[in-house]
């Protein structure tokens, strides 16, 4: 391991000469770069590291895409002329480019062609390497990308290259970066005591976990730098407690609004209807697989629209859905009601119907629902970082608690719907049609199911079982809220999410999750009722 | 208006109406009166739809009922109050009031002035649930509900029952504001004698789910009648 | 004497249930254990151990019912007294491996061994006597259902409130039991039982004995609950189920009442437990799964919620119904299990018993609107919620 | 009918381990139908019995009941969990049947009714864990789980390993999960900051099932790549990640004994054929099923070598048989009932496959009793005559736990 | 105290709903052995001071005696039935899957632990009491009649006779007449005025004839407080209670 490190600090000297060399002399023959560029194909991992440290020598400004493109595995050799190429699948073929000349070639069969293996450990190298080569990059982004790999080999030779690259650097974040970078490099050098305690004040100023970790190791130190470093651990300490809560409470909002995204359709089918809807999960899931089958179809007929594919998963899903809870309620459950208790006979066997045809039609194994590219990665916000996907959950979330909310008390949909719930043999009287009124809101409660399955699909996976993860959850917050109260079903989501969180770091989540149980059936001896109880008279009628 | 013939009605094994015909005329308040028991909440429930009749026919303004559902007979034009108020508990009186634009026609989606006319009270409770409400309250609600709907027959099932004496008054002077200004059609049912006496333009009593007598308000006090309201 | 007062406190059809059972109880073990292989009336091992499996399940079937059926509290967690009671019987069976474990420690069962633990957790303690394992069969069920019981009653949580909790409190379990840390096994539980009362557990003779032992234990719990519902008792069970707030204007200490059944119901479930763990030989924590509670609760509604032997009928009906799909078209079973539970709630809305039930009041109907005469009254044998018309 | 050998396949097809186990059956009716084109085996043909035992694991008891004694099965191929292999076990030794267990699993079993051809923790975990220290240069270890038997016998296994090597307890974090986990951003976002004190860190995932994608899916999105952190699963093969985009993954790691992507030609053979049999060009194969093949196919050999499918003469005749493996060389089997198997290491490609990095020079032999844990140390595991003991002590000299 | 002597001593009584005040400053005596008529407009607050009285509902100020000791705002609705309170309620609430019979006997005065209950049987003596009241009630008829098929007014006679079975000393009687004919009117105002003979009775109506008939002190309740009291002809001829409730 030693020698992995040795080894990469080794390139990077190369790529630092070579930069050196750069000015000079731009490219190299092709004629002479080719068989470098042949080498990669190695036997075994010692032979490639050699070429790449022999590539990375040359120093031509083609080598860094060449690795480039090792590194992320796009490098292949063709089986029959043993030619090294760059390609790009399509369909069974690859697209290839000459890996030099960047030439089109013709398509090379899958079968007959071989791709070049990397590992971890290469594409560290490769990046630590190319990260040399690009220092001085025109391109902001392979700037940036080099002084992060800088920032993570904190490798001290590479200090004169900073020095240069920050003096011409304009971007004022990548020449924060690149400062970052060369305190770093500076700590783990043997520089004088006051040149290091400088490093350690522009370290700290930076990323306070990455600071953590460099800092850490100089804790010990005897003398100033030790003590500077102390200093720095213990204010960076007192900032990630108050982030830590800070995470605790943003996670257990995003997990509260997961927990309301499973819970909302069921607030509808359960909490106002009365139905012990043992099915919400299997609407959920039928909502997650639209979603496969929609991302299915573009990915197959208009791959360009993939960006697209949850906003036409949405009204999809909502409409498969919710179609299939009308049926359901025009099939099983109008014939039920008054016997609430039945319903939950009816709506299991109906909930292990559908498990059944979902295994029968798409397989037992879970399928594959990709992330549309505003979905992936994440932000940082503060010390903490939140996915995108989770941010989208919450607002996504909160979006369908206020729509439904201003449908159920705004329009004449919505009341009608509680007043045949709360007595529907009189709502008929009222001239209200109660058939209607009951398919609409068994459908809304499981299309809303179904839009919900959208959202789960981009962090759950999508499997025949994936109602069956949500149910109890989903029972729990409605109940813990207050049956037949939108909001208690919101306060409640989000308040166990939150308990949740907080608990997981000290009890562990196991622990943590049985207390999160046990809570909440104390909490039930308080409030009978629920949370946002319903009281008075009207109760008890 | 509506014209009841040979109507039977069972409770699984339990017959409740025996063969009973009645006629409610247009403009015309109808009150039918019987011991507790006799049937006559199912016979009410037979002409809103809420029980199927197993033998004979009901028709209003000329058509059959049939089996039409409850809410075709509210939108055809037949208000309900029902015994027991059955108000709505977890909607807010405003709501309640409301719920009887399902019935109204488009132009018509308001709450009468009459209502509120009528029954104070509910003014000043509109935002309270009607469940809340005292027992009294619940039941000018009920017939305030009804009265939305704009129905051509309205069919209360003993609506005085619990309400204050001068209430009483007041919904009695109403049911003949209904009949007179509005010219609606009332069938009645009722325990309390007197105000049926002063109200009725007709009556019927029942006795073991039969009509058992028919006839004008001041045959009431015929003894031979009245035997079948003692006890 | 005894006879006419066995019959004061139990139906009719509960005294033929009683008496299959304890018929059964005797001819099963009897034509496994004496009639040879080849006899048409043998009874294959097989299925003995089957039926006794079905039979533990219609005993907590039983002990749901009393609670739900009569007294409306639906426990969606009843399979954790199950559950707690099938751990009490493992730890015993447990105990009674002794040296014969993988590791030949006298002591220590084998997970613990393996866990690296030094001596036994004082809650193991006792439980190599088969008395005071027994006790706990249906102290630790009872305990916790009293303890869960007094806080929830007297604050008065009813209605799928209850239900919730309970089901929060088998999936707190499961949770708990999951965890190697607990001492129970973790999620591979407690197995590899040796012998029962010093009788080899797989041999054919302890295999009958249990099958007897259970279905004896189910006559007396039918006996047991036809008591209960049959005395005044039971009468102010089902009046709390109908108006619960009613009942405490009339004096009566409702949460004392629920208390009562609820801690019985419990201690009939653990005991079901405990027949069950030796004869499928494993007990893990699984059984604490919500869906396992859940399904018993189904088994209720099959047979016939409030009646009492509608819940066994349900319970050997599902299973032997789960036992021959699963074999007979494993790949599309769930499509069958579904659609009966379907048939059954759209179509027999009593429950299979139900359906008996409203044959005879078909036909008395039939007579009586023949006679047209005055409504027969209402047998009270068969009692049930009554039911608002359906929509329209 | 006595024309056919019958044989029982005990694979849930629904509930929770469906999503693992129907490819298992699918397997098993694959390997029937082409043993059956080779005309059988003993000259009749083989008939398979499926039942669905349903995640349930008292229902596993019962079918594994009714496939002996009712349906006179040969022998059985089946099981996942290790829950469901402990509530078989007993039913198998009273019935003195067969069972072939093809899943990896904690070890410290070892009976002679069943022949494991899953992976024993020394022929996944220590090699994996070597394979990081080495190649990575990993020096700090999360050891992240779900809270239950596997993953803790596993993980303390490997903290005795560790531990051994000279690894201090404070670069160790130990993490366990509740089933079906499904929200990861504390747990993500703590290895995070285990990961950043500067020493190189891993996570070893004994992570299960369905909680899986989440996991992954969260570590892609919170951006750990397999440069700064790389992931090492032991549950996670080809089924599981075609449930998940594998482009953000690229480059974590799994340790198996089989890999779809292996070069050999019989697994180019294998694949072929399973694709032809499944009509799919897309399935993929996977670990287990290579170790069901493997099982299946010794069954075959001990039963020809037998003459008969009498269990006491196919257990007999079966240690010692060496079949093919599909990473181009041969399992044995071994008195233990264990097998032998490369280790392989693979990183995850973007396309669902893994790249094999690392492959043992040799094949390594089931473990039933670990050498790391106290309690077992002095346990070996012999079913030949005459010792024919599955946990003989051999500190005290003698057979432990021997019943009847 | 002055509450001693008093059967039922209510002093200073509010509560409110949200802010409504149901009770304002609500003072009622009522003495042993007496019949009391309280009347008062829909909303006046009757059925909440039953409620109070019975426990379902707590003041939020004032006092509740009952026997002039027994502070009943520390018990809860069983406890209160058990000291002798009993009632019948405004809408009737009878227990719909039991028989009529059956309703009578969970009512009939007797131990109410759960053991007792388990091993109860019935003597010759509640038999024959279970007799009278359905012959009282006019349900004899009905006896296996399961209640929910009742009509309305059947089930207020079944209420009524519930309330007889449990033998109280205190009947809280809330609209007892509603829905019933004019002659079953008369039928039980007699009956009531029996059982004031030995009991304490609290009777809320709205139907005037009955009221006169009870022959009882009246109470004329307001927006949560006393308006006036006195005999019927009293009371009825205030001009406000004429105003807010008897109408011109
Ligand atoms: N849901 C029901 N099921 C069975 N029988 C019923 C049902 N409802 C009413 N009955 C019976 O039908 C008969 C007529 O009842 P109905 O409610 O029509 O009487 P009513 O004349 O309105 O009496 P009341 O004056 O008491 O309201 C009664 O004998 C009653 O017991
Ligand atoms: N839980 C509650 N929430 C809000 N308001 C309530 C509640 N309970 C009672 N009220 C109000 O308190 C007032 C008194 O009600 P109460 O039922 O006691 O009247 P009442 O005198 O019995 O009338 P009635 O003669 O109509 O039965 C009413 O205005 C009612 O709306
Ligand atoms: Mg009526
Ligand atoms: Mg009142």
């Amino acid at each position: 391991m030693r020698l992995n490190r040795l080894l990469s600090v080794f390139i990077l000297m190369l790529g630092v000469c070579c930069h050196i060399v750069q000015s000079h002399a731009q490219t190299v023959d092709d004629a002479k770069l080719r068989p470098l560029v042949q080498a990669l194909a190695g036997d075994n991992f010692e032979d490639t590291t050699k070429a790449i440290s022999d590539l990375v020598k040359t120093g031509d400004p083609r080598v860094s895409k060449i690795l480039d493109a090792l590194s992320a595995g796009d490098l292949y050799l063709a089986k029959a002329d043993k030619t090294v190429f760059l390609g790009k699948r399509d369909g069974s073929d690859y697209a290839a480019t000459d890996a030099l000349t960047g030439a089109k070639l013709d398509p090379v069969p899958r079968s007959a062609a071989e791709k070049i293996k990397v590992n971890n450990r290469l594409r560290r190298d490769i990046a630590a390497a190319v990260g040399g080569l690009t220092l001085m990059s025109d391109n902001i982004a392979e700037r940036r990308s080099a002084a992060e790999a800088i920032l993570k080999t904190r490798d001290p030779e590479s200090i004169p290259l900073l020095d240069q690259a920050i003096a011409v650097e304009k971007d004022a974040s990548v020449k924060a970066l690149m400062q970052q970078a060369k305190a770093a490099a500076v700590l783990s050098s043997d520089a004088a005591d006051d040149v290091k305690i400088a490093a350690i004040t522009e370290v700290s100023a930076g990323n306070s976990r990455d600071a953590l970790g460099l800092l850490t190791p100089l804790e010990n130190v005897q003398g100033p730098v030790g003590e500077a470093a102390k200093a720095a651990i213990d204010s960076i300490n007192t900032k990630l407690a108050f982030w830590n809560a800070v995470q605790n409470v943003v996670y257990g909002l995003s997990l509260g609004s997961v927990l309301l995204l499973a819970a909302i359709g069921l607030a509808i089918t359960f909490g106002v209807m009365g139905v012990i809807n043992m099915a919400h999960g299997e609407m959920v899931m039928i909502g997650a697989y639209t979603t496969f089958v929609v991302q299915q179809i573009i990915r197959t007929s208009a791959p360009g629209l993939f960006d697209y594919s949850l906003l036409i998963a949405l009204p999809a899903a909502f409409l498969v859905s919710g179609g299939i809870g009308v049926v359901i309620e025009r099939g099983i459950i109008r014939f039920l009601y008054g016997r609430p208790l039945e319903t939950l006979l009816a709506t299991w066997g109906i909930s292990l119907v559908l498990q059944q045809a979902i295994r029968s039609w798409f397989g037992a194994s879970n399928v594959q629902v990709g992330n549309p590219s505003w979905m992936a990665g994440s932000f940082d916000l503060g010390l903490i970082t939140l996915t995108w996907s989770r941010l989208w959950i919450i607002v996504f979330s909160l979006s369908v608690f206020a729509i439904l909310q201003l449908v159920l008390k705004k329009t004449m949909l919505g009341l009608r719907m509680r007043a045949v719930t709360q007595n529907r043999r009189m709502a008929s009287s009222m001239g209200i049609r109660t058939p209607w009124v009951d398919a609409l809101t068994f459908g809304l409660g499981s299309g809303i199911a179904g839009i919900a399955g959208v959202a789960l699909s981009q962090i759950d996976n999508v499997s025949p079982n994936l109602g069956q993860g949500y149910i109890i959850d989903s029972f729990m917050v409605v109940v813990f809220g207050g049956v037949g109260n939108l909001w208690g079903t919101l306060v409640g989501a989000m308040s166990l999410g939150i308990a949740n969180k907080f608990l997981e770091p000290f009890a562990g989540a196991v622990l943590g999750k049985i207390v999160v149980l046990v809570l909440i059936i104390l909490f039930i001896q308080k409030r009978p009722r629920g949370l946002f109880a319903l009281k008075g008279r009207a109760i008890e009628a | 208006m509506l014209t009841i013939e040979n109507a039977s009605l069972h409770y699984g094994a339990a017959q409740a109406l025996r063969g009973v015909s009645l006629q409610v005329k247009p403009k015309s308040i109808t009150c039918v009166l019987g011991r507790n028991g006799v049937g006559k909440t199912s016979m009410l429930r037979a002409i809103v739809g809420q029980h199927p009749l197993s033998s004979g026919s009901i028709s209003f303004e000329g058509s059959a009922l049939g089996r039409k559902p409850p809410y075709d007979r509210a939108r055809a034009g037949i208000a309900f109050v029902p015994q027991g108020r059955e108000i709505f508990p977890l909607l807010t009186v405003r709501e309640n009031l409301a719920t009887g634009f399902a019935a109204a026609t488009r132009g018509n989606r308001n709450v009468p002035p009459e209502v509120f006319e009528l029954f104070p009270v509910l003014k000043t409770m509109l935002g309270r649930r009607g469940g809340d409400l005292s027992g009294g309250q619940q039941q000018q609600l009920a017939i305030g509900r009804a009265l939305v709907t704009r129905p051509k027959l309205l069919v209360l099932d003993e609506p005085t029952e619990g309400i204050q004496p001068s209430i009483i008054k007041d919904i009695g002077r109403a049911i003949q504001f209904l009949r007179d200004q509005a010219g609606l059609a009332i069938l009645l049912v009722e325990q309390y004698l007197d105000f049926c006496r002063e109200l009725a333009d007709h009556v019927y009593i029942m006795d073991r789910g039969e009509i058992v007598h028919s006839g004008d308000a001041a045959s009431l006090d015929k003894p031979e009648v009245r035997k079948f309201l003692t006890v | 004497m005894i006879t006419q007062w066995f019959f004061t406190h139990v139906d009719r059809r509960g005294g033929i249930a009683i008496a299959l059972l304890v018929a059964i109880a005797f001819l099963v073990p009897l034509s496994n254990l004496l009639l040879p292989e080849t006899s048409p009336l043998h009874i294959p091992t097989y299925l003995v151990s089957l039926i006794g499996k079905y039979l533990t399940y219609a005993l907590l079937a039983v002990a749901l019912d009393l609670v739900w059926g009569f007294c409306g509290i639906l426990s969606l967690g009843h399979g954790a007294f199950f559950a707690l009671g099938g751990y009490a019987m493992g730890m015993y069976l447990m105990r009674q491996i002794g040296p014969r474990g993988v590791y030949a420690d006298p002591v220590l069962p084998d997970f613990m061994v393996f866990l690296n633990w030094k001596e036994l957790p004082w809650f193991w303690h006792g439980f190599d006597n088969f008395w005071f394992a027994a006790l706990m069969v249906v102290l630790v069920p009872g305990a916790l259902a009293f303890g869960f019981g007094w806080l929830a009653f007297r604050s008065r949580v009813t209605g799928v409130y209850l239900s919730i909790i309970t089901q929060a409190l088998t999936y707190a379990l499961l949770l708990a039991f999951f965890r190697n840390d607990m001492g129970f096994g973790g999620n591979n539980g407690l197995t590899d039982f040796k012998d029962i009362l010093g009788f080899n557990i797989q041999a054919g003779t302890t295999r009958s004995m249990l099958f007897a032992a259970t279905a004896l234990f189910l006559a007396l719990a039918v006996f047991v609950s036809s008591f209960i519902i049959r005395s005044k008792l039971g009468k102010v069970l089902v009046g709390v189920r109908d108006a619960e707030s009613r009942m405490r204007f009339l004096g009566y200490r409702v949460d004392r009442y629920k208390l009562f059944v609820w801690t019985i119901s419990a201690m009939m479930a653990g005991i079901a437990g405990a027949l069950y763990v030796p004869q499928v030989g494993i007990i893990n924590p699984s059984e604490f799964e919500p869906a396992n509670s859940i399904e018993a609760v189904i088994w209720v509604a099959v047979g016939g919620r409030g009646t009492i032997i509608g819940p066994i009928i349900g319970a050997v009906l599902v299973n032997f119904g789960k036992t021959y799909f699963t074999a007979a078209f494993p790949e599309i079973w769930l499509f069958a299990l579904g659609a009966l539970f379907i048939i059954v709630t759209l179509f027999l809305p009593k429950g299979i018993l139900g359906l008996y039930g409203s044959w005879k009041t078909k036909l008395a109907d039939h007579a009586a609107r023949k006679k047209d005469s005055a409504p027969p009254p209402v047998a009270a044998e068969n009692v049930h919620l009554p039911e608002p018309q359906a929509a329209e | 009918a006595d024309d056919t050998i019958k044989v029982g396949i005990l694979h849930s097809l629904s509930g929770t381990m469906a999503i693992s186990e129907t490819t298992l059956k699918d397997t098993m009716l694959f390997l029937i139908d082409e043993q059956n084109k080779k005309g059988g085996v003993l000259g009749k043909k083989l008939e398979a019995v499926v039942v669905d035992p349903a995640s349930d694991w008292p229902l596993f008891a019962e079918k594994a009941r009714q496939l002996i004694e009712q349906d006179k099965v040969a022998a059985v191929f089946g099981c996942w969990t290790s829950s469901s292999r402990k509530s078989v076990l007993p039913v198998f030794e009273e019935l003195n049947s067969m069972l072939f267990y093809p899943v990896q699993y904690e070890g410290e079993e070892s009976s002679r009714n069943v022949f494991y051809t899953g992976a024993a923790p020394n022929q996944q975990a220590i090699p994996a864990v070597d394979y990081l220290a080495k190649e990575e240069g990993v020096e700090r270890w999360v050891l992240a789980g779900t809270d239950y038997v596997y993953p803790q016998t596993t993980n303390k296994i490997l903290k005795a390993y560790l531990n051994a090597k000279g690894v201090k307890d404070e670069d160790i974090m130990i993490n366990y999960t509740p089933f079906g986990q499904s929200d990861w951003q504390t747990i993500v976002s703590d290895i995070k900051k285990f990961g950043s004190t500067g020493k190189k860190t891993a996570v070893v995932s004994t992570i299960n099932g369905d909680a899986n994608v989440p996991f992954y899916k969260e570590l892609a999105n919170q951006g750990i790549k397999a440069e700064d952190i790389p992931v090492v699963a032991f549950s996670v093969g080809e089924e599981e990640l075609a449930g998940l985009d594998t482009k953000p993954l690229v480059g974590h790691l799994a340790a198996w004994n089989y890999f779809q992507s292996v070069d050999a030609d019989a697994n180019a053979e294998f694949i072929k054929e399973w694709h032809a049999y499944t009509k799919n060009d897309k399935r993929v194969t996977n670990d287990p099923m290579e170790a069901t093949y493997i099982g299946f196919n010794m069954w075959v050999k001990a039963v020809e070598a037998a003459g008969t499918t009498d269990s006491n003469a196919v257990i007999d005749s079966i240690v010692g048989t060496s079949v093919p493996n599909l990473s181009g060389g041969y399992a044995t089997m071994m008195p233990n009932h264990h097998i032998t198997k490369p280790v392989l290491i693979g990183e995850v490609q973007d396309d669902g496959q893994f790249d094999i990095v690392y492959q043992t020079p040799g094949l390594v032999v089931g473990d039933e009793w670990s050498d790391y844990l106290p309690g077992s140390k002095d346990l070996i595991s012999d079913w030949r005559k005459p010792m024919s003991c599955g946990n003989f002590n051999i500190v005290s000299g003698k057979c432990g736990g021997v019943t009847n | 105290m002055k509450a001693q002597d008093t059967l039922l001593y209510l002093d200073g009584v509010s509560v409110s709903f949200d802010g409504f005040r149901a009770i304002n400053n609500l003072s009622l005596v009522l003495q042993a052995g007496e019949m009391r008529a309280i009347i008062g407009p829909n909303g006046a607050g009757k059925t909440t001071m039953m409620d109070i009285i019975t426990g379902k509902t707590k003041p939020d100020a004032g006092d509740v005696y009952f026997n002039g000791e027994v502070d009943l705002t520390r018990h809860d609705e069983a406890e209160i039935a058990l000291l002798g309170i009993g009632r019948k309620f405004q809408k009737p609430t009878v227990f719909e899957s039991h028989t009529v019979e059956d309703n009578l006997v969970l009512a009939l005065s007797g131990p109410r632990s759960a053991f007792s209950a388990l091993f109860h049987k019935q003597s010759a003596n509640e038999a024959e009491r279970i007799e009278d009241i359905l012959y009282t009630i006019r349900l004899n008829g009905k006896r296996d009649w399961l209640a929910a098929n009742l009509s309305h007014g059947q089930k207020q006679w079944l209420e009524i006779g519930m309330l007889l079975a449990q033998d109280p000393k205190l009947l809280l009687v809330d609209e007892p007449v509603a829905g019933m004919t004019d002659a079953e009117t008369a039928e039980t105002a007699k009956l009531l005025r029996e059982i004031a003979k030995t009991r304490s009775v609290l009777v809320v109506e709205h139907d005037m004839h009955f009221v006169r008939e009870l022959d009882a002190k009246v109470t004329c309740l307001h927006e949560g407080s006393v308006l006036a009291e006195g005999s019927l002809d009293f009371v009825s001829n205030d001009q406000r209670v004429i105003e807010v409730y008897l109408g011109r």
